[in-house]
């Protein structure tokens, strides 16, 4: 197993590197940066067209729910194939398990449904 | 093939009645919901204690092929927890009622799955089931704390614990990644044996490092305590209660069970460690607390340096150090509860008592309140004859017998400059 | 087979991920960087579940993926609430709490 | 049930009756009616006591064993009762004191809207200091030292809307902290080396352990003794503790709680025969008593000059501890528990008639309106300058002639001094206050009265033993000497009736003088103010000891953060917690600005920290 050693030289210098290369650069940020900080370097467009809307408006947040709905949903499947290769071994209780596992899944979705979570306006 | 089930009782029971309390939220009216579930989620966790009184034994017994492990400690540490939760609905009802929340219904069974995750997780026995229990844990609190709605403070709060607590629980994947890799079983019982016969190799200690980091995380030690307080002072009073209790409550209980079965031959390795971060904890916690104007930080910083305290009594030896952290958590928990459901009964009142001002004068208010905040106080600096002082006493006993005597020092001194902030808030003049 | 390049590529994976976390300030890309370490533990896992040739190892993975699902989900949903609160995703902005 | 259970659990009844019913809930029919309950209690105490004292007179040594704290790792804490003829003389002389004090206190605070909440903290300060009297071993001793540590802190914050109140209470509560940590730290040296708490077990085995080692545990728990009985270098909190009411400064900072200390030491004998800590005693009880006394003769507060009369007769009883006759310093701490506490009930009935004003240089001729008062009083004064044949005498003559006896020389000289001033400024008091013109004006000499019974009749009732106890001595010495030793030379009769009548004659002395002062006004005391020059600001700003230490602390962070080390020194050395707060106060501001409330930074710490744990289990 002392063949890992590669592996954790690897994964100190990585640590190093990510935990702390990045500080040094805020803190020399901080130190040396220019404060230059005018309106328009926050605009999306620093030269040339203003912006004819403000970002931060109101915005259809609807998407966002489908999408973690579907993420959510889509993964629990997994779950679903490991028993579905298995099927003939695990037999009469995995076929249980697997309808409990369903049923909880159910729940979750009526609850997304009252909740009006996939109702399209 | 053994799952005990009868063993899974408690925990079965508690799982379906919050999923049923999933469903009846969706056919209940708003107007009744929050007395409602707040009476029927302490009835569940009441039957959940009965039930889980009745699996107590003193021999320990296996469920899901030792997937799960249930003896005297994971029984008794899961009604502490149990009770601890009772504690929080009490809390959060009239909380609810003063800070109109939407999500009623939600915010009670988060609360039970919260619940639920740790209970799994003091009984887990293999590493999987641990990491998902944790998670389960984690991902309810998490809720818990951005569920108010319009409350900026609690959504920061939630996320910075979010992006802590996954990094945290992603080392802990890795660290035991690396342990699979070792012995290539994932059980508490095939792992300390095989990596028993194996020795001590590199690979090994950097597991170790890796698992201690991400419990030390979640238990709130210092340098890993950066979220406790932003996290505890953001979070809706009753919620943090119960992170003060539960969480701290499963987390400690987990690192002792992952620790002492399975690495303990190791222990002159990781000690060490364990040492320096806990004296390091301490103090850190007092110091920090020194400044604090605000009630809510301050009792988060001491919560840090309790969680000192308590990684100190881990360097003792194994039957020893589970009965002293145990009895300590026992303590503490009732004590935390205490003071931070003093909190939420002041923000209710709408003596909103959280900076130091408020304090001028609480007994004229409340003399109740005032003596409560006393001995509370009191007791969480460890002055006889209060609880904490007893609590301490065990550990210095126990430190003072294996000799650490210069961790006893360090626990005694803490203490004793932890006392100075509590009094500064006791003795605020009207 | 060697499982030397499993390790190798966890490591960096990590690696970049821990580096993401700690130099974005973005908060959509923290929870890129959080997927990564995540995954680099998942490599680690298959690798080692090849190794030893058993399953329990990508058993753990499809509960991993399980958890960071729901993790990513919860995560998307408080970071689209504290938008509508504050309209920015910048972590240097979710510094109230402090001190 | 066990006796001395008995006798502790009276007291505990009464505070949680009269806390709890009283003072917390409120019960309509109880509000105000826990005087019966207290008073009662305590008498009862006091019966039992008396009953303990009769047992322990015919050689009996009682014993008892609570329960038992079971606790994991080889000690087992067991909480008892143990009465020998030194316990037995202890609970006699706080339940006297706490019981007249109880009957006063039903006078005193009649008005006072915490009535319930006073006699619930009398009667916890009573159950704990009974408990520390009667402790078998160290644990309990520490527990009733915390316990009455406690009780003093609530009743000294009595008044807790008075800000110079709460913090005279933080300011006594965090010095006695600084002492019982010393004290601790002694308990569990001492834990360490025997391996046990128990008393008998601990100074049976005295012998076999190192001289060395006695000195540092005498050290450590002379440190809780020190800072107990508000010795030099911290006695500045008794004097600000007269913030509390007069009861509870007769009480506890007079007779009781502050005595505490000189029990301890008088207990731990074997341990202090053992050690080379003696002197030190000796020095710091030296240092107190002349320099308290220094001091007495300039305060205008007659609680304040009384307060430092408490001091420098504890720094007697340290003295006579420090040449090693305990059984001496034992019996001046028996006699002066009951006039010192005389003499503070007393200027409590005083304040009580002059309407709540301290100042004595507002008062005078007081003699004709309290009589009672004014004769108890002075009973009591001349009891305390050691006027023969009142109690004070035969006490503070036996110290003053052992440390002749025992040829610590410089001792004597300073004590005898020390009397002389004694009976200066105990003079000065009673002609300020009694006698002379009347300096009050017009509508307090209205309503100015003697006080009523309840207040009296204490007053009274210990005015007895104050005039008589000094006859007990010889019985006295006979009954200690079976539980603790006594070292004292054998002097011949010739020098010791010189030491007396010089004592005598300079205590006469000093009474004259004070009268020559301030009664016939041959000189005016502004002008010896103005002799004495800077000596006398020196003195009046007491040693300018708040001062200084605010000084060293409050700007001591300009020394720099100091490392932890230094802090533990500066913490025990000279404990000023505010000093210490400020100096950790530092270093916490530099540790909170590394709670930036950005995410990503405490992300790298966390991974930092991985790094370090990482480096450490690898090294080891």
């Amino acid at each position: 197993m002392e063949s890992y050693l590669v592996l954790f030289l690897f994964f100190l210098i990585a640590l190093v590197v990510a935990g702390l290369v990045p500080n040094i650069n805020l803190i020399t940020n901080k130190l040396l940066k220019i404060d230059r900080s005018v309106k328009e370097k926050y605009e999306p467009y620093e030269c040339g067209i203003p912006k004819i809307y403000p970002l931060n408006r109101r915005y259809f947040a609807f998407f966002y729910v489908v999408a973690l709905v579907f993420l959510l949903f889509d993964l629990e499947t997994v779950f679903l194939f490991p028993w579905a290769v298995a099927f003939r071994d695990l037999g009469i209780l995995g076929l249980v398990e697997a309808f409990i596992f369903i049923a909880i899944l159910l729940i979750g979705f009526l609850y997304a449904i009252a909740k009006g979570a996939l109702k399209w306006e | 093939m053994n799952l005990n089930l009868e063993l899974m009782l408690p925990e079965g029971f508690l799982l379906i009645s919050a999923l049923l309390m999933m469903v009846i939220d969706l056919v209940i009216s708003d107007r009744q919901k929050n007395s409602f579930f707040s009476n029927l989620s302490i009835v569940v966790i009441a039957i959940t204690m009965l039930l889980t009184s009745g699996t107590v034994s003193m021999e320990s017994n296996l469920a899901f092929n030792g997937f799960i492990r249930k003896d005297l400690m994971v029984v008794l540490s899961q009604l502490l927890l149990l009770i601890s939760g009772i504690f929080a609905v009490l809390l959060s009802h009239n909380y609810i009622e003063k800070f109109s929340l939407k999500y009623k219904g939600e915010y009670y069974y988060t609360l039970l799955f919260a619940l639920l995750g740790g209970m799994l997780l003091v009984a887990a026995n293999e590493f999987s089931t641990l990491f998902v229990s944790l998670e389960v844990m984690s991902i309810s609190v998490y809720i818990l704390v951005a569920l108010f709605k319009d409350d900026y403070r609690g959504k920061e709060a939630a996320l910075k614990y979010f992006i802590m607590g996954s990094v945290g629980a992603a080392i802990l994947v890795y660290g035991f990644a690396i342990l699979y890799g070792l012995t290539g079983v994932t059980t508490y019982d095939g792992v300390s044996e095989l990596v028993n016969k194996n020795g001590v190799t590199l690979a090994l200690l950097f597991s170790i490092a890796l698992v201690a980091v991400a419990f030390l995380f979640k238990t709130g030690a210092v340098p890993f305590h950066a979220w406790v307080p932003d996290v505890y002072h953001g979070a809706p009073t009753p919620v943090t209660a119960f992170m003060g209790a539960v969480v701290k409550v499963a987390s400690f209980v987990a690192f002792l069970r992952l620790f002492f079965p399975v690495f303990v031959s190791f222990a002159k390795n990781w000690t060490p460690a364990i040492e320096l971060v806990a004296v390091v904890t301490m103090f850190a916690g007092a110091l920090l607390a020194l400044n604090q104007n605000n009630l809510k930080r301050m009792l988060a910083y001491s919560a840090v340096s309790h969680t000192g305290v308590i990684l100190a009594a881990f360097v003792t030896v194994p039957a020893l150090a589970s009965f002293v952290v145990l009895f300590y958590l026992f303590v503490y928990v009732f004590v935390t509860l205490a003071a931070f459901g003093m909190l939420s009964l002041l923000t209710t009142k709408g003596l909103k008592g959280e900076s130091a001002e408020d304090w001028g004068g609480l007994y004229k208010k409340s003399p109740f309140l005032a003596l409560s905040a006393v001995v509370i106080f009191m007791s969480l600096a460890g002055i006889p004859p209060f609880a904490g002082f007893w609590a301490k006493f065990y550990l210095l006993t126990a430190l003072l017998r294996e000799g650490f005597i210069t961790l006893a020092l360090a626990v005694v001194l803490s203490s004793l400059m932890s006392l100075y902030f509590y009094l500064n808030h006791l003795s605020m003049p009207s | 087979m060697s499982p030397i390049g499993f390790f190798i590529l966890s490591a960096l994976l990590f690696g970049i991920g821990i580096f993401g976390i700690v130099a974005r300030r973005n908060v959509i890309s923290l929870f890129f960087s959080l997927e990564l370490i995540l995954n680099s533990a998942n490599v680690l896992l298959v690798g080692f579940s090849k190794l030893h040739q058993n399953l329990f190892g990508e058993v753990f993975v499809f509960f991993v993926l399980a958890v960071a699902a729901a993790e990513a989900a919860v995560g998307l949903a408080i970071v689209v609430a504290l938008y509508r609160l504050t309209g920015s995703v910048n972590t240097e902005d979710f510094s109230r709490l402090r001190w | 049930m066990e006796i001395t259970l008995l006798l502790v659990l009276f007291p505990l009844f009464s505070f949680l009756l009269s806390g709890i019913l009283g003072s917390m809930f409120k019960v309509s029919w109880f509000v105000r009616k826990s005087d019966y309950i207290g008073v009662t209690a305590v008498g009862i105490s006091l019966l039992i006591s008396y009953y303990l004292l009769f047992k322990v007179l015919h050689g009996e040594v009682i014993q008892e064993n609570w329960f038992n704290w079971v606790i994991s790792g080889g000690l087992s804490a067991s909480f008892g009762g143990y009465v020998d003829s030194l316990t037995a003389i202890m609970l006699v002389v706080v339940t006297t004191v706490s019981f007249f004090v109880h009957l006063y206190s039903v006078g005193y605070m009649h008005d006072d809207p915490g009535y319930d909440r006073f006699f619930a903290y009398l009667g916890l300060f009573t159950f704990s200091m009974l408990a520390l009297v009667l402790s078998p071993n160290f644990l309990q001793l520490f527990f009733g030292w915390e316990a009455v540590g406690l009780s003093s802190y609530l009743l000294i914050g009595f008044w807790y809307k008075k800000k110079s109140a709460a913090n005279a209470a933080i300011k006594a509560f965090l010095m006695n902290r600084v002492g019982d940590f010393l004290f601790i730290l002694g308990v569990i040296t001492i834990f360490w080396t025997f391996g046990t708490l128990d008393f008998h077990q601990v100074f049976s085995n005295v012998n076999t352990v190192s001289a060395g080692v006695l000195s540092l545990i005498g050290l450590l728990l002379l440190g809780g003794a020190v800072g107990k009985s508000a010795q030099f270098p911290l006695h500045t909190w008794l004097p600000d503790a007269m913030e509390g009411p007069t009861p509870i400064s007769a009480l506890i900072h007079a007779a009781t709680m502050v005595a505490a200390g000189v029990f301890m030491v008088a207990r731990c004998a074997p341990i202090y025969d053992g050690g080379y800590v003696l002197p030190v005693v000796g020095v710091i009880g030296v240092i107190t008593a002349f320099g308290a006394a220094t001091v007495g003769l300039t305060q205008f507060d007659i609680k304040r000059i009384l307060a430092y009369s408490t001091l420098s007769q504890l720094g007697y009883m340290f003295a006579a501890l420090g040449v090693g006759a305990y059984i001496y310093a034992m019996f001046h701490l028996f006699t002066h528990a009951f006039f010192k506490a005389l003499l503070f009930l007393g200027s409590g009935s005083v304040i009580h008639g002059m309407g709540g004003e301290q100042d004595v240089r507002k008062m005078g001729g007081l003699y004709k309106y309290m009589k009672v008062t004014a004769i108890t009083f002075v009973i009591a004064t001349l009891a305390l300058v050691g006027i023969p044949p009142l109690a004070g005498f035969f006490s503070k003559d036996k110290i003053v002639g052992a440390t002749f006896a025992n040829e610590h020389h410089i001792f004597w000289f300073f004590l005898t001094a020390g009397a002389f001033l004694t009976a200066l400024y105990m003079g000065r008091l009673i002609f300020l206050v009694f006698f002379g013109e009347e300096r009050f004006d017009e509508e307090t000499r209205k309503h100015l009265h003697e006080s009523p019974w309840t207040i009296t009749v204490p007053l009274i009732g210990l005015a007895i033993p104050s005039v008589f106890a000094g006859f007990l001595e010889g019985w006295f010495e006979h009954f200690l000497s079976t539980s603790i030793p006594n070292h004292v030379e054998e002097v011949s009769h010739g020098i010791e009736l010189g030491l007396i009548s010089l004592t005598v004659l300079l205590s006469a002395g000093g009474l004259f003088i004070a009268a020559y002062i301030y009664l016939w006004k041959k000189i005016s005391p502004e002008k010896i103010a103005s002799i004495f020059g800077p000596i006398y600001t020196l003195v009046y700003r007491k040693y300018y000891f708040d001062e200084i230490y605010s000084f060293l602390f409050i700007r001591g962070t300009g020394f720099g953060l100091g490392s932890f080390l230094n802090f533990v020194d500066r913490y025990i050395v000279d404990g000023i917690v505010n000093g210490v707060a400020s100096l950790t106060r530092w270093s916490g501001e530099i540790l909170r600005i590394t709670q930036t409330g950005v995410v990503n930074t405490y992300v790298a710490y966390l991974v930092a920290g991985t790094l370090i744990v990482m480096i450490i289990i690898w090294l080891t």
